[in-house]
């Protein structure tokens, strides 16, 4: 029961009922805010949020993203480097420069 | 076009009247739908002649579909749209020239009769780009609550070169699978029109005919094995039936795949696989490697096929479909079960 | 997609991959002698069929597939329920689409749809709200189903609905929670599972802190993780890494959506309608204690199992699972789908026996679907 | 009789599963449909030889119809029935021979299969009556609500030999109008079976294939200028069409029209004319003079023939259909308006 | 058919017309200078043509055909409330299949179908009452509609519905009585009418003796007449000896179906039921005194006027008749349908503009149906 | 609104709602007997009756019927006998036997 996907909040549409426009990949629903909003509803236009059923559940925390991917970059360049000394190594074990 | 003639029919929507075999169903049937048609008039039968009919070895291709989609107008057509394109479709991917058309409408009291009349323009217009004849029809009118506005449906009969043998079951493994465009275009924009997702966006149906896209694919690369229209079930049925008819797995490459970005969102917000989403102008096909090229090119040069692409090949072994995934993983596309309902796990 | 499909990049996944290798061969992992990892939640599970991961980690690493699918453990006598108050004269029973197919003893929502039932699908319990606005005259339920991630959504529309007065409204509350059969699944002597990869959307509501039990008095090492297969990949390597250094702790590799203390919106609207049952039954894993959530007293005009009394409302029932299912087993890491005498055999998804067949986020299912369709290969 | 293979289908009932084209619908359409047509299985798309095509001058013969009675079963047939001998006989009386059915489905949820079986049984043991074969379909499945249990359509294709040609603006003054049977029985029978007006009785529908009666009475009266099936509209409006499109009168004799005694007692009880009521299995043609005993004597040596009759003739002067009562009086019978309404006044 | 095929026995005819000849001569009827008869009732109109009688009896006798169709002289401003009841919400509007194409000033009920009305045509208000029974949560209404003839069944489907206390059935009453217009067309001082057949089922509930007026006050041979062929042949004779002889009486031709002093049931079941207002509005006549039956006070529950406070419970209102309709004329006997300047013109059966084309009873309908379809014919 | 046609009440399905059945050319509907109803209700079947909209209104008094035909009769055979009469007149005049 966990289907998620990041939507951007491009308006607020009722503020009583605290529902807003979001868009997924130029798809748009109808959200409820409820569980993100933290101050005027406003403040929420162009932010990301994780979406569930029709509700904004998480708003989604760039920094962490970017942190995560940072991490998985150097993972991949670590690798990288590590393919590379062992290409190295095997070139310098076969005798080719 | 003609000058606008008297019409007797007075009425805004369709009643029972209509449907009676009276005066008032002949009313409804010369004003609204045997104008438009050629030739004009809509007989109960048709007598028909062409000389491609009487060449030693030809044959009649023929078939029927019904279409009941709701709503009866949607981004990029409307029903009369798809109950053209849909049996012409059927006839050129079976590898016939299309001729002819029948069209029987099935209509619920209280339609709109300016609907109709809208529908019978669109379906006249394609006709005409298809280079096809609606030569006969038929008209039934039911009680309200008895149908969904309106439902179409077409025959068509086309003509099979003496020399040409299209069928699912002459695909070879090595042979190029083949797309003339866009997937899922159709389902998700008729997802999205009907209204009870609440889903908004600019998606419009890939609804077209694609006989002479299929003339100029099979002067270009007269080796094509079958093609198929990749309509209820989606791309994945249609190699699933082919699979199994010619008893070859397929492979078919996901990031080859062509998706617009709208369809994915849709199938993301849902968990729906466009795999399966139905496509109203699309056909996949089976051509040799040596002639897939100039397959591509041929499609390329049309509209229809502008956005064609290769996206995989058949291959030895059970018949499966097996998809690459842009990720590097591999795993098998198979039929769907029942219909694809939106997932929220 | 933004925040989606960076974290679908193969030359990125290579790395990961190597990585997990590296660690499972110094772990000393082997295909006979596997890593066992369950991810709890079907929607991870649904991920890694999707993308392949399976057959893409090193063979010393084995996914255990949870039980994370609402559909799947929802008992056969809780549809039966459903049914009961969907054939009811003037309903309109609103479900999400997964429910459609699920068996009960006599038959699935789809064929009671077919006999006449009013039932439809929405997208979420606030389309239901709007049918209750529109069809002032009509009893509208909605089918409330789902773990933690999907509590707070049905605990907000009935918090709407009191404010708005609406008569015409409940929900058939069949909340679950993810905690209780993890520990239930952890005390099961048969268990051998050797970390779990955490629920990623669950947490964003639950924050992590409810799985530290895991890690302290069991000694397993959990990840939460998101639901791209980088993240999966990334979860995977970091239980490893735990596992090689000898450490059991919570992990959060879901930072960008789930805070370490969940959603205080959330939490606050479930403690408003929702109370813990004494007890709820899951399709394979029996009754499990304080496993299921109902709607409390002061929201009694919004609890369908009150306005029609069934279901729990209605007194103890009990419909045994189909004979020879061993979701059981599957669910608890014993058995492989394939295993199942069933599978492929009285059991496919157009006649699913057992729960796991039912959701395409049921591990019977998921193998069934994107690995072993059609039987043969399924039994390879 | 084959053996009966294993069903995959356990459903009772058809779900929107089994319109969702995937597995559901090929096991609803392997189960329940292509086990009875002729040749097994039933192509998305026919491909046809008949040696007849290719005789110079002959023309091909295209027709279509919908069919959507309530209740889809009543006392001497079911839709099925009904559509194939619709359209066999739509082709029939137009000169043609026919040859090959489509039949395209439109099913409502909820719809329980073994009506779907049965009413594929009565279309396979028509269409081998009829020799026919039904070589093309399809299936939809459509909502709850959405449709009224089953529509079919049915289109045909038949050939018309070189040499032949009928239509209704041959017909001259003095030809004589035949039937080959009892008019409104299959319309009173289903007034009756619809149960609303709570009327019983032992009437039973005519639907019957009229192929091998035209075939019968074409070579036995060569002159037949045309023929036309009675159905919606009943024998008043097949004679006004035909008086219209001949420019000619009609002149029928009340009491030469033959109906049975409850068709009579029906139509007093609602106030309807039976000369509007619907037939299905009826046809009237229009015979020189001398060779009316020819076509008169051809009818009667086939069961679907039995009862046929002279009813009238073709009069020079306005196109209008006028009927001598009975009672010696004569009066008009016009075109319907909308539809027979059961009148109380 | 016994009681009815007898009557139609052409032989016997000849006679007859004999005979009406041999009388007509003998008063010197002729063509330029003929006997007028008005066939009160629509069905004797029907028969009339449909037997095409007016073209076998002798050139002196012609037939005026009168305002005895119920659905002919029901005024537009009906048939809109008929519309507004059925549009209703919940209201399941069930009717004889002859009102269903009467035109109102914005549509027909067959057009209020279409957009969506829950309208149903039923043969007997038995079948409406049963409608009620089956659907206890809708309001069933019933269009009674009609002269005497019918009166009866509505009046015992109320009485029925009162004793099982169905609280959603209803009446919708436009029953009107055949003596009342009869009195003012013969106080019409254009009035040329020689004699009457006169109604024979209205007739059978009546009796003969509401007709006394015509004999005693006005002077005018009356025959109470059979709808078969020859039972108005031979009334027409009737008639026709009354004049050459200088008789003035009520003779009942139809003694096998009419008593002389009615139906004494019928006639309490209406008289408890029913009331008389004070006046009503006859399409083409304009609004006639004490022409019209209401439903009691003491039934007031199953009267649709007060129910949905339509019609007479709404307060006045006219509609005018269109223009250019000389329904009026026609209906009087001063003019033929074909020397209505609309007919076959504006005004034809799929497209009626007065009352007399709506029914296939009324006179303009009948001239079209059965004489002179297609304008051309028509207007010889 | 005069439509009414003879049927033969054939039998009685509901003495209490005062029902019965009829038969009118071998098609059946169930009428509303209440206005023929004098006695038991029994003693109904075998009787025509005139119906209307689903009611028997009226009993067919079948020597009126009789008598009604043999006036017709009567008048026909007067009129032949005139006819006879005419033509031996003619036959007369012309000289032929
Ligand atoms: S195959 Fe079916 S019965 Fe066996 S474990 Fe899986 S779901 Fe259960
Ligand atoms: S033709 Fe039409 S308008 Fe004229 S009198 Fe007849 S019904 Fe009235
Ligand atoms: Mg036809
Ligand atoms: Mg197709
Ligand atoms: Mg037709
Ligand atoms: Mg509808
Ligand atoms: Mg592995
Ligand atoms: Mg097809
Ligand atoms: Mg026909
Ligand atoms: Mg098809
Ligand atoms: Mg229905
Ligand atoms: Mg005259």
């Amino acid at each position: 029961m966990c289907l998620g996907i990041p939507g951007q909040i491009v308006a607020i549409t009722d503020v009583d009922r605290m529902m807003a426009m979001a868009e997924v990949s130029g798809v748009r629903r109808e959200i409820n805010i409820a569980c993100v909003l933290d101050g005027p509803a406003e403040l929420l236009v162009g932010k990301w949020a994780l979406i569930h059923v029709g509700f904004a559940m998480s708003l989604i925390d760039e920094e962490e993203a970017a942190e995560t991917l940072r991490a998985l970059q150097e993972l991949g360049e670590a690798q990288e480097a590590l393919e590379a000394m062992a290409e190295g190594q095997k070139a310098l074990e076969e005798g080719k420069p | 076009m003609n000058a606008p003639t008297l019409s007797r029919l007075r009425d805004t929507r369709v009643t029972l009247s209509h449907g009676g075999g009276g005066r008032a169903m002949r009313d409804l049937i010369d004003d609204v739908f045997a104008t438009v048609f050629r030739p004009p008039g809509m007989e109960d039968q048709a007598r028909l002649y062409d000389s491609a009919l009487t060449e030693p070895g030809a044959r009649l291709a023929f078939t029927t579909d019904s279409f009941v989609v709701t709503p009866l107008e949607f981004p990029g057509g409307d029903i009369g749209k798809l109950a053209v394109c849909g049996t012409v479709n059927d006839l050129a991917v079976g590898g016939a020239r299309p001729l002819w058309l029948s069209a029987a409408f099935i209509i619920e009291e209280g339609t709109e009769i300016a609907l109709l009349r809208r529908v019978a323009a669109t379906m006249a217009a394609e006709a005409q780009k298809a280079g096809i004849q609606i030569v006969t029809g038929d008209t039934k009118v039911v009680g309200r609550g008895a149908a969904d506005g309106l439902f179409v449906t077409t025959s068509g009969v086309g003509v099979i070169a003496p020399d040409r043998d299209m069928a699912a079951h002459h695909i070879r493994p090595g042979d190029v699978a083949i797309v003339n465009g866009v997937l899922g275009d159709h389902g998700a924009t008729i997802l999205a029109a009907r209204g009870d997702l609440a889903l908004s966006s600019d998606i419009a149906s890939d609804c077209q005919s694609l006989g002479h896209l299929m003339q100029d694919v099979l002067a270009a690369a007269p080796a094509t094995r079958a093609a198929r229209d990749a309509t209820r079930g989606g791309l994945a049925s249609a190699l699933n039936e082919m699979a199994e008819a010619a008893q070859v797995g397929i492979e078919i490459d996901e990031d080859a795949l062509p998706l617009r970005t709208e369809v994915k969102g849709m199938c993301e917000i849902l968990g729906l696989d466009p795999l399966y989403l139905a496509n109203e102008g699309t056909l996949v096909l089976f051509v040799p490697s040596d002639q897939a090229g100039a397959a591509l090119a041929a499609m390329r040069a049309r509209p229809e096929g502008a956005g064609a692409v290769a996206i995989g090949h058949a291959v030895a072994g059970a018949a499966q479909v097996r998809m690459r995934t842009a990720f590097g993983g591999s795993r098998i596309v198979d039929m769907l079960v029942g219909e694809q309902l939106p997932r929220i796990c | 997609m933004k925040f989606a499909s960076e974290f679908r990049n193969p030359k990125a996944a290579q790395a990961v991959l190597a990585r997990i290798s590296e660690v499972a061969d110094a772990i000393g992992a082997t295909a006979e002698n596997p890593v066992s990892i369950m991810e709890i939640c079907g929607g991870h599970t649904h991920a890694i069929f999707r993308y392949g991961l399976d057959k893409l980690v090193h063979e010393g690493v084995e996914f255990i597939h949870g039980p994370g699918c609402p559909v799947c453990v929802l008992p056969m006598a809780r549809v039966d329920e459903c049914v009961e108050i969907a054939e009811r004269e003037g309903v309109i029973f609103t479900t999400f689409g997964d429910a459609m197919r699920v068996p009960g003893t006599l038959k699935s929502l789809m064929q009671a749809k077919a006999g006449g039932a009013d039932i439809r699908m929405v997208y979420s319990p606030l389309d239901a709200l709007e049918l209750a606005r529109r069809n002032p005259e009509r009893e509208v339920v909605f089918f409330g189903l789902g773990f933690e991630t999907t509590t707070p959504s049905t605990a907000l529309s009935i918090q709407q609905a009191a404010r708005e007065g609406l008569k015409n409204f409940s929900v058939f509350c069949n909340h679950i929670t993810v905690p209780e059969p993890i520990r239930a699944l952890l005390q099961d002597p048969h268990m051998m599972l050797d970390g779990f990869i955490g629920p990623g959307h669950v947490s964003m509501v639950i924050g992590t802190h409810p799985y530290d039990f895991i890690a302290q008095e069991y000694s397993r090492p959990i990840v939460v993780a998101g639901f791209e297969p980088l993240d999966l990949l990334q979860s995977v390597l970091m239980v490893l890494e735990q596992i090689r250094d000898g450490r059991a702790q919570v992990e959060n590799q879901y930072a960008r959506v789930v805070p370490a203390q969940g959603n205080p919106v959330s939490l606050a609207a479930i403690a408003d309608v929702y109370e813990r049952r004494p007890s709820f039954e899951w399709r394979g894993l029996g009754e499990i204690d304080a496993s299921g959530l109902r709607i409390r007293a002061k929201y009694a005009a919004f609890d369908a199992e009150e306005k029609f009394s069934v279901g729990y409302a209605a007194g103890p029932r009990h419909v045994p699972e189909p004979e020879g299912c061993s979701c059981g087993a599957v669910m608890t890491g014993r058995i492989k789908p394939t295993a199942c005498a069933q599978f492929g055999r009285g059991c496919t998804p157009d006649t699913p026996l057992g729960a796991l067949m039912v959701s395409s986020e049921g591990a019977c299912a998921a193998y069934w679907q994107y690995r072993g369709a059609r039987g043969a290969e399924a039994a390879e």
